[in-house]
């Protein structure tokens, strides 16, 4: 895995002093192993910071709606799944195509440092990658799938958007289905779905993390921030206000979504809310047919479309009583 | 000095929550927090550190306070504030003891803040030594003794019992009443201090330079190019300042139901765009000027107004709460190298 | 408290579509066929002027059932919005199931400005629905009712 | 348990006066008929609309009327056009006073004083301008600048052209930003118009109104050969408490609502330029 640093490193280079870019957005060393940042480097003295290793998760294309619309052309390396999110913002209008030169960057999963907490090792000093497992301060062996994030369990995407591809290693495929636990709380009776949203809402502190990180969140105003839609609050004050808000943000990327799963990686209160959004695209699946945002930009967002024979409000079959 | 069991812990929850009312660090759903105990709640102070601090607990996130009943023209106001009596606090950390510091200068000074006096005035404080810090901790730059970190009672998890140690009268009165503790020596805890103190010394935060951040600096520091760069990835969402115990920022808002308007205060962050916006104009209109503005008022602002003293207490949480990994130790080490 | 609650008269917020379903209210109005007073009707342009948040906002504000009304399929005046509706509205039920809120409190009826009696009878029907379903508590929001 | 700051008492408005097309003047006193409470000028109050919203707004009346308090408010955003909707009998909240005011019982006092405004912004000065007139024995010559977009557009048309022009070693100079028929005064920008009438540097200087006239006019007056120690202003910012808690009116380490409104310009230059 260390090759594929050292030939992101090389083609950030290249990029740069070929002058085909004048910048590039990829992600910067922190401290330590894991506390990575996205990040602009503007020339090859700054890439000496550059990395890219397992806990590279963050979701690019969110930065990419400010930094496509600025002078110059922006390299960018993106994650199978960073590129439907991107796919899904030029269907959107929401980035300039022109000014982005797309490396599509290989990935095999992506690391969560709670589950490496999870399994005892303790400081996590240095983390050798291989392909199925991982190597914690040179001396702990610990399975490549006990630390990934959920959403890479889960994950069967390929790079959908590029200009080039930077792959060694083909990407082996989540094996776990990702509506399992939506089907799972479906088979709970409903008492049993309140008091487990219940909980799990309740934790909510409305720090808008979920809702800054998200690329398909690119309102200019959200609506909880308009004081004038009488909707706005900055605080869970009633439980009522928790539910409103994830429920009307679940609902506006609904269609949109493209279950990068940005939205759980970073709830500091560890929501599952991308259960939320898998939700609905298990229902649009299922009621509209087959659809993956950011798949495909010919294809016409669910909502956006309708047939005179679409199943009505009324007859849908929900989870138990 | 006094003892107990820690397989025996919930007799000593127990017992307190039949006293007073009793907040500690609870799990619910995998997430960490100062909630009141009742039996059946899973009590957790183990793990290091809660994700909300405890500054919740006299600083709540959102609190209720004045209610409005309007017919048109005419206005009443009805002052719904909540009165308390005694309250204990169980697992509060040295860091988070020392926020209160903090968060004193703030709203006891005049005009003194009546709800959040009311709960300071009213609480019991049982802090903890923090047995295994994380490499994100830093509260010895700010000359917190984690191994001892005072309180009402002071209290010490090693070797599978816990030691309490009233410091205070307050907590003295506390725990004379209950009965389910053994008199102890101190030697275990003294042991005990010295193997903390060692592992925080290790920690690789732990000599952080501050020397730059004093108000003198202060223009200088804010011109600093370095900010642009240091902010580039910030998302502008609240985590750090809502799980910050030292960020004290509010908003006051009212909801309208459907026969009155009640006015709360709710916790507010400088990181929002929306924060300084008024009608006309934003004097901060972009994220590098928020994000700078935390900073420097934790670093420099704070410090030059109260004497000295950091509005921060190197608990660690931003480090590892931001979404993408921006910290207070980042701006630091940048700023604090020139 | 415990009385008020025993006598607690549901109250069901009905979104109606300006062309058909307002007209259809009207029509039972104007046929003498009743409908629950506590219907309380407001009227939208279209039924795809209602957004999520009009009917979760109802249920804030106290309403225990919310049915939302429009022309039939293939009817709407601008030709497809209540297509756009129906599509919007099935998501949101079912995420509302989803999050264990009882399915029976919302509703979609398409009724048009000629079906005053149907209009009646859905009204007399869900508003029965609704009163044996009794208080909305699992959307409620507490601030609202003291 | 102590008084709560946050909460508010009544206010009662007891007269609204129309003084352009987007300003009016409102009179509030207290549910007792009184003055809320007593102030300085220069200094905030709070007023509110349950329901609505609070902001702050700066006190136009001076300390010396024992009756009541005016704000001249302009319609601007969400509370101000539910303020321009109320009428007279209606109540709203009021907390204060709030911030330091002008030091007029030290540095001011003795002093040649010149005020210099553009449009709204003599709201505040009316307070400090008034008060004067009233210990007009403590004070020298006092200059008045003031301009604004339109005639329509002067606040206190009426108040400036019958009384203060015609107080004793009062000069008052008036601008207009385009020529207006009906209007024989001067047209013209405020900074440009300061340098025109050429005065003295012996006076201290006040300035209220837009960042930008400020801007131009302090620079303005340094050209003249003031001296920034000679000029104040008085800032606004978002605020939501009024005694430094809520954090959010800070400019450097010092907040606008407990430290100012009102600042000189030296101590304003030692501070970052993010208001």
């Amino acid at each position: 895995m260390q090759r594929l640093e050292v030939a992101f490193l090389e083609k950030a280079k290249e990029l740069l002093s070929s002058g085909q870019v004048n910048r590039v957005l990829a992600y910067k060393k922190g401290e330590f192993c894991y506390d990575v940042s996205p990040a602009v480097f503007y020339s090859v003295e700054e890439l000496e910071n550059a990395v890219y290793n397992g806990f590279c998760g963050a979701n690019l294309s969110k930065y990419l709606i400010q930094e496509s619309k600025k002078e110059g052309k922006v390299a960018v390396f993106l994650k199978p799944c960073d590129t439907y999110s991107f796919n899904q913002l030029i269907k959107e209008h929401r980035v300039n195509r022109e000014n982005v030169y797309v490396v599509g960057i290989e990935c095999q999963g992506k690391f969560s440092i709670e589950k490496f907490y999870k399994t005892g090792v303790g400081f996590v000093a240095s983390v050798q990658e291989d392909l199925d497992s991982v190597l914690v301060n040179g001396e702990t062996k610990i399975d490549r799938n006990a630390v990934k994030l959920e959403r890479c369990l889960v994950c069967k995407k390929q790079h959908v958007v590029y200009d080039e591809l930077l792959v060694i290693n083909e990407k082996k495929d989540g094996d776990l289905d990702r509506f399992e636990m939506v089907k799972k709380l479906e088979a709970m009776t409903a008492d049993e779905r309140f008091a487990f949203w219940k909980e799990q809402l309740s934790k909510c502190i409305r720090c808008n993390a979920c809702r800054n990180v998200c690329p398909a969140c690119t309102c200019t105003k959200c609506v909880f921030d308009n004081d004038d839609s009488q909707i706005s609050s900055k605080a869970n004050a009633d439980s009522f206000e928790e539910k409103l808000f994830h429920i009307i943000r679940a609902f506006h990327v609904a269609g949109r979504c493209t279950d990068c799963g940005e939205c759980s990686r970073v709830c500091p209160q560890n929501i599952p809310l991308h259960l939320l959004n898998r939700k609905y695209i298990s229902d649009i699946n299922e009621f509209y047919g087959e659809f993956e945002a950011g798949k495909d930009i010919a294809q016409k967002g669910p909502l956006t479309n309708y047939t005179t024979g679409d199943i009505e409000p009324n007859d849908f079959k929900g989870g138990n009583k | 000095m006094k003892k107990i069991a820690y397989q025996n812990i919930d007799k000593l929850y127990g017992e307190l929550a039949s006293n007073l009312d009793l907040y500690m660090p609870i799990k619910k759903a995998g997430a960490l927090n100062f909630e009141k105990y009742e039996n059946g709640k899973e009590a957790d102070i183990e793990t290091l550190q809660t994700v909300k601090s405890v500054k919740d607990l006299f600083f709540p996130q959102v609190e209720h306070f004045v209610d409005f009943k309007t017919d048109g023209t005419k206005i009443d106001v009805i002052d719904t504030r909540e009165i308390r009596s005694e309250f204990a606090i169980f697992g509060v950390r040295a860091c988070d003891l020392k926020s209160l510091e903090v968060l004193d200068k703030v709203f006891l000074q005049e005009p003194v803040d009546s709800m959040y006096k009311n709960k300071r005035d009213n609480a019991v404080i049982f802090t903890l030594a923090c047995q295994n810090p994380h490499a994100s901790c830093f509260c010895k730059v700010f000359d917190i003794d984690a191994s001892s970190p005072k309180g009402d009672v002071e209290c010490h998890l090693t070797n599978g019992v816990l030691y309490l140690n009233p410091i205070t009268e307050k907590g003295a009165n506390l725990v004379n009443k209950l009965t389910c503790l053994e008199d102890a020596t101190s030697e275990s805890v003294d042991l005990n201090k010295q193997e903390i103190k060692a592992k925080i010394d290790a920690l690789p935060f732990s000599n952080l330079d501050l020397s730059v951040f004093k108000g003198e600096n202060l223009m200088e520091l804010f011109d600093r190019k370095e900010w642009e760069e240091l902010s580039k990835a910030c998302l502008g969402c609240g985590t750090c300042t809502f799980i910050c115990p030292t960020c004290q920022c509010f908003d006051v808002r009212d909801f309208k139901t459907n026969n009155g308007v009640k006015r709360f205060r709710c916790w507010d962050s400088c990181m929002y765009s929306e924060f300084t916006k008024m009608a006309a104009e934003n004097p901060r209109k972009n994220q590098m000027q928020r994000f700078r503005q935390r900073f420097m008022h934790k670093l420099v602002y704070y410090p030059s107004n109260n004497g000295g003293l950091y509005s921060c207490v190197g608990c660690g949480r931003c480090v590892k709460k931001c979404p993408q990994s921006l910290n207070i130790v980042k701006v630091i080490k940048k700023l604090g190298d020139k | 408290m415990q009385e008020l609650n025993k006598e607690h008269k549901p109250l069901i917020v009905a979104f109606c579509c300006n062309w058909c379903s307002y007209a259809g209210a009207d029509l039972a109005g104007s046929s003498r066929l009743s409908y629950p007073a506590n219907v309380k009707i407001i009227r939208v342009p279209c039924s795809c002027r209602v957004n999520p948040t009009f009917i979760l906002k109802a249920f804030q504000k106290g309403a225990d059932g919310v049915i939302l009304c429009g022309c039939h399929p293939g009817d709407c005046h601008y030709t497809s919005g209540n297509y756009y509706a129906r599509r919007r509205m099935t998501l949101l039920f079912s995420m509302l199931d989803y999050l264990g809120i009882e399915r029976e409190r919302t509703r979609v009826e398409w009724v048009s400005a000629a079906e005053g009696a149907k209009f009646s009878k859905v009204m007399n029907e869900f508003a029965k629905t609704i009163c044996e379903l009794g208080e909305n508590k699992r959307l409620e929001d507490l601030r609202c009712k003291d | 348990m102590v008084n709560e700051v946050l909460i508010p008492h009544i206010g009662v408005i007891t007269d609204i006066r129309k003084d352009t097309p987007d300003v009016k003047t409102f009179r509030v006193v207290g549910l007792d008929g009184k003055k809320v409470f007593e102030h300085m000028p220069g200094q905030c109050a709070m007023l509110s609309i349950p329901g609505v919203g609070e902001a702050m707004f700066s006190i136009t009346s001076s300390p010396t009327n024992t009756e009541f308090m005016e704000f001249s408010i302009k319609k601007c955003g969400c509370l101000t056009s539910w303020l321009h909707a109320m009428t007279v009998g209606q109540q709203v909240t009021i907390r204060g006073p709030y911030g330091n005011g002008f030091p007029v019982t030290t540095d001011f006092k003795g002093k040649n004083m010149l005020f210099i405004a553009g449009g709204i912004g003599l709201a505040p000065l009316r307070s400090v301008i008034n008060y004067i007139r009233d210990n007009r024995q403590d004070y020298g010559t006092i200059d008045i600048v003031y301009g604004s977009r339109s005639m329509d557009d002067l606040v206190d048309f009426r108040e400036i052209e019958e009384e203060w022009k015609n107080e004793k070693d009062f000069n008052v100079y008036l601008t207009i930003d385009r020529e207006q028929e009906g209007w024989n005064g001067h047209v013209g920008f405020v900074p440009s118009y300061v340098k025109e009438v050429n005065i003295p540097t012996d006076r201290t200087a006040v300035l209220c109104g837009p960042p930008i006239m400020i801007k131009f006019t302090l620079q303005a007056l340094l050209e003249l050969g003031f001296n920034k120690t000679q000029v104040y202003t008085t800032l606004e910012f978002r605020m939501k408490c009024g005694v430094g808690k809520c954090g959010r009116c800070n400019v450097g380490n010092k907040y606008i609502c407990k430290d100012g409104p009102v600042f000189r310009m030296d101590q304003l230059q030692e501070l970052p330029s993010e208001y």
